[in-house]
């Protein structure tokens, strides 16, 4: 039971470190900012993940308790990145709408315009009554 | 490398930059030096309990090998204390700004200062 | 008394003010002429109460005969200058102001004379120099008397200062305060190797208040005072305050070569300056100044002498002197007063018509001409007398023939004062008409004169037996024989005299003549030098202080440092600060990475300095490798503190900076930079080195073991950092959110009335020259963080309750709370976020502060000491042991303050701009009505403002 | 073993760190050191949770949950200044 | 009951979140956490004015689990292309996924679904809240990955958010 | 004995309530907790008086291990000061209306006296500096009240170098703890003692360290150069409260310095000492000097108070018992003229409008006799003629500091800057109240800030404080008395350390 416990704990934990070292290491080498931005999603969902269910077969099978909490570090996250991820984007979108020099436009070029008549909400405030403004009234 | 040398000279590098900004012109970098500086004094006054690595002070029956408390409970009361300080410092400085129109740190208009 | 007196009567009339002061004099003249008589046969009277008995100050005063001498003088001239005050001051004077100045110096100047304890003399006589102060500036629109105050005030005050040091010396020499022990002990004094010290010291006080030379200066320009002041302070009395305290002195200081040399020869040449000078002025009142002078010069003159007989001349001059000289200052205050003018020059022939003036003039001048058959003949003859028996450095000839040639001069300036004024031709000044004063003015120096004369005509029955005694008293032994009288037969001093009467009379002759060769030569101005001197050192001296304490924050920082690493740089070269034999701990490849982190990261704040958003990331970065170290070093309340102190921070800053200008220029120059770089590397090496060596020495068994042992027995908390926070050291807690409440006070303080005025102008002016996406609520945002509040708040309760037991605590909690609130403004906006709030920070932080005081306060209630606390383990059933600490509740005033402090800051902060922008109409309205009212309605409108959101 | 592997795990992180000092410092686009700042902070969470294993001890859990919920906030803050300038509207 | 507890959903998690950081379950926490759970929503109801009714049923779960197995093969995707796809050859592109969702939290949640599966991050909404940017970083055909988002994720969604 | 600190600590939160709604209420508590504080303080300092050394555990915790407040002779008498000086500047600035020129005037105000008698109380060195925090933030607060552009500017530079004086303190502290392992002041003193010869260096750089900071808390040359312009720059009647600010790094070195660094320190024995005694005479220079360029009442009455601190200083950088006792009293004595100096600029520059309170002549003002016999009065005392206290302090300090190395040095600096200081302000008074410019035809009248409010009432606090100059020259005799117990309290640390930690220690 411990050699099991043990073996998944190890395979866990360096599946997690790979995973933040290869997210890490998309951040360094992927050319622009928005391919990059894809680096960290690895990392904070497979990579912490891996390292949080480490730590709780760990824990049961070196210290016989089970806890549970970890894998609030991962809700917690699984709430906040997508917004920075988000955010991230919004302000690359931005910037390069705007011109900036030292923001390239990524591989994918400029983003397309939504079909219709509006644009992104980056770019154009979010109309009354719509899911994107609603939000906050 | 030993982790008190990491820590020291972690203390130079912070004391050394807060010094460099703080003596600065504007405000700004001078609010920047003052973090830097405290980043540096509590380190200081965490480092004086001596460094213990992954002995919490959390009581527990017959442990006694533990980290000293007491710098950790100085250190947070310093951290708080900074902290009310640079709030203050920094609305200040921007109050002292928005009333004089120059962000130098002595409210002269520029271009100044050049000796 | 009296100035008290005259202080509550001011609104009375000028009668009333004048019988108070004449009173006051009156009663003490009376009070001494009863003690006179026990005196005057030898018995001293005394009075001493304890002042200040650690120090030797005693108010004991005495009364020997000198002093009864110069009190008497003192209250008797005082009470004649209060009646011709009366007479003389204009209807609209403020005599109240006057007189209560003039018995305020009346009352020091008796005190210097009854003082036995050198440093209530010492008290007294800086006094009269104030006294003389404000006399002298009395009328105070004049320029001339505000300076004459000043510099008399800087001349005799500064004297006053050297005589402190000289009294003081004086004591600790003869090992006494006390003036009879002093007097005593002179061979003691005199045997002290401070004794040149002291001499030098109390001269300088002695000769700037009689106006020596070369401190004579101020004297002339103290005549901008009223007359009755210059009769009084500046003739009679005050300045021979000097002069007493020569005489008062004499047993202890006289007798050496030293005193002789010094004393004798500044005498002498005051009286011939200030003759020589009283000659050729044409203000009668400059006239009878440097007579004064002159006069003063004699009478030190010939306390310096050393014997006996000339202390009895001394003192019976001080006698005729006080006669006549004031009654010539009254005198030429009449004719200033009649005629509208003081000029010599412009007067002539009074004597037809203000006979009676006249004749109390020409009285007066011949006394201080030394004409018999007057008191000032025999003082003079005294001196000539005198001076012919005293050698000067072997030079037996050189004082008697210039005390002679003094003599002619004196006689020749008083000469020339009475007939030039009173016979010739007429000129009558500014006043067609003049006319004999009234009996009020001139009763005082008519009797002043008769006394003049009577002192000529009965020297001994007059002065005789105050004069021996006077003189007994100051030489301290028996007095030596004496005899006033007119007539003392063919002697040297006769013909001295004679001689000196008669050139006086040619040279009045030569006149015309000699003043215009005067008149040509070079008179240095001492004022002119005075003013000029002084107003160059201060100008000087402004322009130095001005560059010292030029406003400079840089230079007040650059200051500290310097100072700062000097003493320590002393300590460390002198006593060596060496490393200790701690082993150190080896450091992970982790550690290793993060420190690179950090020192990389602090670079580059540095190296970004001016690019203020990148700098601030930068800090981040140090801010997340501290919280790392913490954990890694065993601090996990730290870390966590570190974190939501780093990210209120951040916010704090990226609000600040949204305000402030653009990419500013670079504003110090590469010197500057370099030197600032030099003292930053010194420091940090320096701070480093302590670390080092703090770190590598081993640890000694301190208060924090007890604290261990302690936390969970006594605090009831395994968590020992926080039971040290809360209980063992719950005061510095206590002080600690003080710290906060106070900063958020403040921050408000300073944000509100920011929308308004200037700062509420350039807010609304403020554009920002970045284009901005008009997305102002992003959606995905803003739905997570509706999410993320609840679960916030639920993690900052955790947090909060079980911080007694493990990592986390109220002020933790706190942040989690503020950060989940802000979180929302930041979201959301701050109107959508403030209408939503339940509670105001002023509440929040006002409830914490009162709940933590309140929970140590409830230990007292328990008869244990403040903040003490107390916890159970209480069972309740279902829910199981739980723990109850008192500690908790002093915590959640931690987290009240905390969260009221945070909050208060950032939104106040976030929404200062936005208030400017809707304050714009109501500043329209505010423009028009003056400062004061609009600062009302400021408050008014903001007190509003804050009505309608609660 | 497990002792060994978490080290390995934990140099892994350190170097995960040190790919995103320098991508933090090197940018280019401000996007770019936003996100270095963001994963920063992701694997300072990872290393905890191995301190916290290596230690055997519980009692880092907090810091590791404080900063999954607060880190990000100070990421949305960087984001909104440049996006509006103010961070609070 | 509506009064006393205005939205269970929340209430239920802020229970289990409790208990988790309990780290155990004792009577003592359960009561706690109860109590927490009842009040702290009552208390942010104010930041939460309209919230859409949710099914924490059986959709709800499956929706969990297929995004959680896509996460994880994604992850073994994108792990190959940073380390073995060069960057030229890598096709990056920009998608745009039309909606049909309706309420903010569900847009939310399918933006947050997209971005946590590594290769998708989902880039902002449009002004009128009908369209999402999605960047992907390695996409073979728009349409066919658009297909797979709305089919995949949004479909469930709406049917959670019913 | 903890009243002294609870009392505002309970009242600043109440006053913060009740100002918006109950002006009324809310002045009535501010004004008696002053009182209550008064009391207290007297009470405390009658108990004092049997010359036993009282120490109260905080949380009853034993010292060393918890914070202990000690109330000696010292301490207490400061509290009494303090307490005085609040009540009398408080009394003004509610006469005045100067607490409503900004929001928070009197929870700062209160806070501010809670860190002074913190302060003063403490037996804690971490403690005191918390105290001082406190007392510092809430200076901030007060300074910057009233606001405008020079007094936020002046404020930025004062809050910054504070904050990195801060730093100073928290880095001696923790070298201390780091050798010592203890807060504790007794504590400290025993174990500074008892330490080894290879930690002389590092106990000398800390004592150093810690005095630099209180060097720059009580502006000592050269670490003056904020005070000048932050005092000119700020409120008057907050000025007033601020003349005892710079007395508190005073009183830390005096408290420090004997029981800690006194003889048995070893290489950190009277750690200031080469130092000090220079640096005092200079200030002294500077501050008269000062007096006497100053181009405003309000910087020259700061110069004043920089001149005080010197003249102070002096004799305590002798470390003697007698000079200490003559510092002690002039220490009192500088307090109150310093803050009726302020309090005199205040009223007369509230009466003078445009002019304020720059020494230049300008048309006659209402009241100006009244205030030119204050400024008489309170220049008298600052500068130490008789018949006021100062003059009495002057010549206890010559008296005492008599054959002490350097006493020549010493009393010439004292008595020619005295001198510079007599004609400085004999130039300023003439000037401000005797000079007139004639009203200019057709230009208003001298226009007074506070043109509703011109009451006699403005006169009473500052005449309260040279009557109780006044008081204490006449009463010299017992003051003296007492500061003479003080000093020698303080010059046997071993009593001290006996009282706080036990006698079987």
């Amino acid at each position: 039971m411990t050699l099991v416990a043990d073996i998944i704990v190890i395979v866990l934990l360096l599946l997690g470190a790979g995973f933040a070292l290869i997210g890490s290491w998309g951040l360094v080498r992927l050319p622009t900012t928005m391919e990059r931005l894809h680096g960290p999603t690895k990392a904070t969902t497979l990579g912490l993940g891996a390292l949080l269910v480490a730590s709780v077969v760990h824990a049961q099978a070196r210290l016989g308790v089970w806890t549970a909490h970890e894998l609030l570090i991962s809700l917690f996250l699984f709430i906040t990145a997508p917004i920075s991820a988000n955010m991230i984007a919004k302000v690359h979108l931005h910037r390069a709408r705007v011109g900036t020099v030292d923001e390239p436009e990524g591989i994918a070029g400029p983003p397309p315009r939504p079909s219709g008549d509006g644009d992104w909400a980056t770019f154009e405030a979010p109309r009354r009554d719509t899911p994107a403004s609603t939000a906050n009234s | 490398m030993s982790l008190e040398f990491l820590v020291a000279s972690a203390i130079a590098a912070l004391v050394a930059g807060g010094i460099y900004l703080a003596l600065r012109g504007r405000t700004f970098q001078v609010v920047l030096g003052l973090t830097l500086l405290s980043y540096a004094v509590n380190l200081f006054l965490f480092a004086i309990g001596r460094l213990v690595v992954d002995r919490p002070p959390l009581w527990a029956k017959g442990v006694t090998d533990h980290a000293d408390p007491l710098p950790q409970a100085l250190v947070l009361t310093a951290i708080v204390i900074t902290f009310g300080m640079t709030a203050l410092t920094v609305i200040l400085s921007l109050r002292s700004f928005l009333e004089s129109g120059s962000d130098q740190v002595d409210g002269v208009a520029e271009p100044e200062d050049a000796a | 008394m009296a100035v008290v007196l005259l202080m509550a009567a001011r609104r009375a009339s000028r009668q009333v003010h004048v019988g108070i002061a004449a009173a006051c004099s009156a009663g003490g003249l009376a009070v001494l002429l009863v003690q006179a008589g026990p005196v005057l046969s030898g018995r001293t009277a005394t009075v001493r109460l304890p002042w200040i008995p650690t120090l030797g100050l005693d108010v004991s005063l005495w009364l020997d005969p000198l002093a009864l001498l110069f009190a008497g003088l003192i209250l008797s001239i005082g009470l004649l200058v209060v009646v011709y005050a009366h007479g003389y001051l204009g209807k609209t004077e403020p005599t109240a102001r006057f007189l209560s100045f003039l018995m305020l110096f009346q009352g020091a100047m008796v005190g210097i004379a009854l003082s036995s304890n050198v440093l209530l003399m010492l008290v007294f006589w800086e006094l009269t120099s104030l006294a003389s102060f404000l006399l002298i500036g009395f009328w105070r629109d004049q320029a001339d008397a505000r300076q004459g105050a000043r510099m008399a005030l800087t001349i005799t005050g500064g004297g006053g200062l050297a005589l402190i040091a000289g009294m003081v010396l004086l004591g600790k020499a003869a090992g006494s305060y006390d003036l009879a022990t002093i007097l005593a002990r002179a061979d003691l004094v005199q045997a002290s190797a401070l004794y040149p010290a002291i001499l030098i010291l109390i001269l300088v006080g002695a000769f700037t208040k009689s106006a020596q030379f070369p401190f004579h200066f101020w004297l002339p320009h103290a005549m901008a005072a009223p007359t009755p002041v210059s009769a009084y302070l500046h003739s009679a009395t005050m300045v021979k305050a000097g002069v007493f305290l020569l005489a008062r002195l004499w047993p202890v200081l006289a007798g050496t070569d030293w005193w002789f040399f010094v004393v004798t020869s500044v005498g002498l040449t005051t009286m011939l300056f200030g003759a020589g000078v009283a000659l050729f002025r044409h203000d009668l009142k400059a006239i009878l100044a440097y007579s004064t002078i002159s006069q003063l010069g004699l009478m030190v003159m010939l306390l310096g002498f050393g014997t006996g007989a000339a202390v009895a001349a001394a003192i019976f001059h001080i006698l005729n002197h006080a006669a006549f000289k004031a009654a010539l200052f009254m005198h030429a205050g009449i004719v200033d007063h009649e005629t509208g003018t003081r000029d010599i020059k412009r007067l002539g022939g009074l004597a037809a018509i203000m006979p009676l003036t006249a004749t109390l003039g020409v009285l007066a001048a011949a006394a201080m001409a030394g004409l018999p058959p007057l008191g000032g003949f025999i003082s003079k003859e005294m001196m000539l007398e005198q001076s012919a028996h005293t050698s000067w450095h072997g030079q037996a000839l050189l004082v008697p023939v210039l005390a002679t040639i003094a003599a002619m001069l004196s006689a020749a300036y008083s000469l020339r004062y009475a007939v030039a004024l009173h016979f010739g031709a007429r000129r009558t000044g500014a006043v067609a008409a003049p006319h004999d004063p009234g009996a009020l003015l001139l009763a005082p120096p008519a009797i002043l004169g008769v006394i003049a004369l009577a002192l000529g005509i009965l020297p001994m029955t007059l002065a005789g037996p105050l004069v021996a005694a006077a003189t007994a008293a100051v030489t301290g032994g028996a007095a030596p024989h004496l005899h006033l009288a007119l007539w003392h037969g063919l002697n040297p001093a006769l013909f001295m005299s004679l001689g000196a009467v008669a050139i006086a009379i040619l040279l009045l002759w030569l006149y015309p003549a000699a003043a215009a060769s005067v008149a040509r030569l070079p008179s240095p101005d001492a004022k002119q030098m005075f003013d000029r001197a002084l107003a160059t050192s201060v100008d000087a001296l402004r322009r130095l202080s001005g560059v010292i304490h030029r406003a400079s924050l840089q230079r007040y920082l650059a200051v500290l440092f310097v100072t700062a690493l000097a003493l320590a740089g002393e300590a460390a070269w002198r006593f060596g600060v060496a490393a200790g034999a701690r082993a150190t701990t080896p450091a992970s490849p982790v550690a290793v990475v993060a420190w690179a982190a950090l020192i990389v990261a602090t670079a580059a704040v540095l190296a970004v300095d001016r690019r203020r958003y990148l700098a601030l990331v930068f800090i981040s970065v140090i801010g997340l490798v501290m919280a790392l170290a913490f954990i890694h070093l065993s601090a996990p309340d730290l870390a966590l503190t570190q974190i939501a102190v780093e990210v209120v921070t951040i916010l704090l800053m990226l609000l600040a900076l949204h305000l402030l200008p653009g990419n500013p220029p670079r504003l110090s120059a590469v010197s500057r930079r370099v030197r600032d770089g030099a003292i930053a590397l010194c420091g940090g090496l320096g701070s480093g080195w302590l670390a080092w060596a703090v770190m590598t020495r081993p640890e000694r068994a301190g208060i924090s073991r007890f604290h261990w042992n302690n936390s969970y027995s006594g605090g009831g908390g395994t968590n020992v950092v926080n039971v040290t926070l809360v209980d063992f050291r719950a005061f510095d807690t206590l002080g600690e959110i003080t710290v906060l409440g106070i900063a958020g006070l403040t921050i408000f303080a300073l944000l509100e009335p920011a929308a308004h005025g200037v700062a509420g102008r350039r807010l609304r002016e403020w554009r920002s020259k970045d284009r901005f996406s008009p997305e102002r609520h992003p959606m995905m945002f803003v739905m997570a963080t509706r999410l993320l509040l609840p679960l916030a708040l639920l993690v900052g309760m955790y947090i909060f309750l079980r911080g007694h037991n493990q990592p986390g605590g109220g002020f933790i909690a706190a942040l989690v709370f503020s950060i989940a609130i802000l979180l929302q403004y930041l979201a959301s906006g701050f109107d959508w976020t403030d209408v939503r709030r339940r509670i105001s920070e002023h509440q929040l932080i006002g409830m914490g502060v009162l709940i933590a005081v309140a929970t140590g306060l409830g230990s007292l209630v328990f008869g244990a000491p403040f903040l003490t606390s107390s916890f159970d383990h209480v069972h309740l059933p279902l829910i199981g042991e739980f723990e109850l600490a008192t500690a908790m509740l002093f915590d959640l005033g931690v987290a009240l303050v905390v969260v009221g402090a945070v909050m208060m800051a950032l939104a106040q902060l976030a929404h200062v701009a936005q208030r400017a922008a809707k304050q714009d109409p109501a500043e329209q309205d505010g423009a028009k009505q003056d400062s004061t009212k609009q600062d009302s309605t400021k408050q008014g409108s903001a007190k509003q403002g804050r009505e309608e959101r609660s | 073993m497990i002792a060994v592997t978490l080290h390995v795990a934990t140099a892994g992180i350190a170097l995960a760190l040190l790919l995103n000092l320098w991508r933090l410092l090197r940018g280019p686009a401000l996007g770019d050191r936003i996100v270095a700042l963001d994963t920063m902070v992701i694997n300072a969470i990872a290393l905890i949770v191995l301190i916290g294993m290596i230690g055997g001890r519980d009692t880092y859990f907090e810091a590791a949950l404080l900063l999954a919920m607060v880190g990000f906030v100070s990421t949305i803050a960087y984001c909104k200044f440049i996006l509006r300038g103010d961070i609070v509207e | 009951m509506k009064n006393l507890l205005p939205h269970p959903g929340l209430s239920a998690m802020l229970l289990i979140v409790w208990l988790l950081m309990a780290n155990s379950i004792t009577v003592g926490g359960l009561v706690l956490g109860a109590v927490f759970a009842l009040v702290l929503p009552k208390f942010t109801q104010p930041f939460w004015p309209d919230r859409p009714r949710m099914r924490f049923g059986r959709p709800f779960l499956g929706y969990l689990a297929i995004v959680l197995f896509d996460i994880v093969v994604a992850n073994f995707q994108v792990a190959w292309l940073i380390l073995f796809r060069r960057n030229r050859d890598l096709r990056a592109r920009w998608l745009v996924v039309p909606i049909d969702l309706t309420t903010p939290e569900a847009i939310t949640m399918l933006a947050g679904t997209i971005s946590l599966t590594p290769g998708t991050v989902s880039s902002d909404v449009s002004a009128d809240g009908r369209f999402l940017l999605v960047h992907g970083l390695d996409v073979a055909d728009e349409v066919a990955e658009v297909a797979r988002i709305k089919s995949r994720y949004e479909t469930r969604l709406q049917r959670i958010f019913a | 004995m903890v009243a002294p600190i609870v009392v505002p600590a309970v009242t600043a939160p109440i006053t913060l309530r009740l100002m918006r709604r109950h002006r009324g209420a809310a002045l009535a508590i501010s004004l008696g907790a002053c009182v209550a504080m008064l009391v207290t303080a007297v009470v405390l300092f009658a108990a004092a008086q049997d010359d036993a050394i009282r120490s109260y555990a905080l949380g009853n915790w034993p010292a060393p291990f918890g914070i202990v407040l000690v109330a000696d002779r010292l301490a207490v008498a400061m509290l009494v000061l303090a307490a005085v000086l609040g009540t009398v500047v408080l009394g003004h600035a509610v006469v005045t209306g100067a607490d409503r020129r900004g929001w928070h005037f009197h929870p700062l105000f209160h806070f501010q006296l809670m860190g002074l008698n913190g302060a003063f109380l403490t037996g804690d060195l971490f403690n005191l500096f918390v105290f001082f925090e406190v007392l510092l933030i809430a200076s901030y607060g007060l300074m910057l009240h009233g606001q405008g552009a020079l007094r936020l500017k002046t404020g930025v530079a004062y809050v910054v170098v504070n904050i990195v004086g801060s730093a100073l303190f928290l880095i001696a502290l923790g070298l201390l703890y780091g050798l010592t392992s203890t807060l504790n002041m007794a504590d400290l003193a025993v174990k500074v003692a008892a330490l080894g010869a290879q930690d002389q260096g590092l106990l000398r750089v800390a004592g150093l360290l810690l005095m630099a900071v209180f060097a720059l808390k009580a502006a000592v040359v050269p670490l003056h150069l904020w005070l000048p312009r932050t005092y000119a720059a700020t409120m008057p009647v907050v000025a007033a409260l601020f003349a005892i600010m710079t007395k508190v790094g005073v009183y830390a070195m005096i408290r420090t310095v004997p029981l800690i660094f006194g003889a048995r320190a070893g290489a950190a024995a009277w750690v200031p000492a080469p130092y000090l005694l220079p640096a005092a005479m200079l200030g002294a220079a500077i501050g008269f000097a000062g007096v006497l360029t100053a181009r405003g009442m309000r910087e020259q009455a700061a110069f004043a108070v920089l001149a005080s601190t010197g003249t102070l200083l002096m004799p305590v950088a002798l470390w003697q018992e007698a000079a200490l006792a003559a510092a002690l009293y002039y220490l009192l004595q500088a307090v109150l003229a310093g803050a009726a100096l302020f309090l005199v600029a205040d009223v007369t520059m509230r009466r003078r409008g445009q002019y304020a309170d720059a020494i230049v002549p300008s048309p006659r003002f209402a009241q100006q006799d009244a205030a030119g016999l204050l400024y008489l009065l309170a220049a008298i005392a600052a500068v130490g003629l008789p018949p006021l206290a100062g003059f009495v302090g002057k010549l206890l300090i010559l008296d005492a500091s008599f054959a002490a190395p350097g006493w020549p040095a010493v009393w010439a600096t004292i008595l020619a800057t005295t001198m510079i200081g007599v004609v400085g302000f004999s130039r300023s008074g003439s000037t401000l109240f005797w000079k007139a410019t004639p009203q200019v035809e057709g230009e208003a009248l001298v226009e007074p800030i506070a043109s509703t409010r011109r009451s006699r009432a403005e006169f009473i606090a500052p005449a309260t404080l040279l009557a109780l100059l006044a008081a204490l020259t006449i009463a010299a005799g017992w003051v003296t008395m007492q500061t003479g117990a003080t000093a020698a309290q303080i010059m046997a640390p071993e009593r001290y350390v006996a009282a706080v930690l036990g006698a079987g220690r």
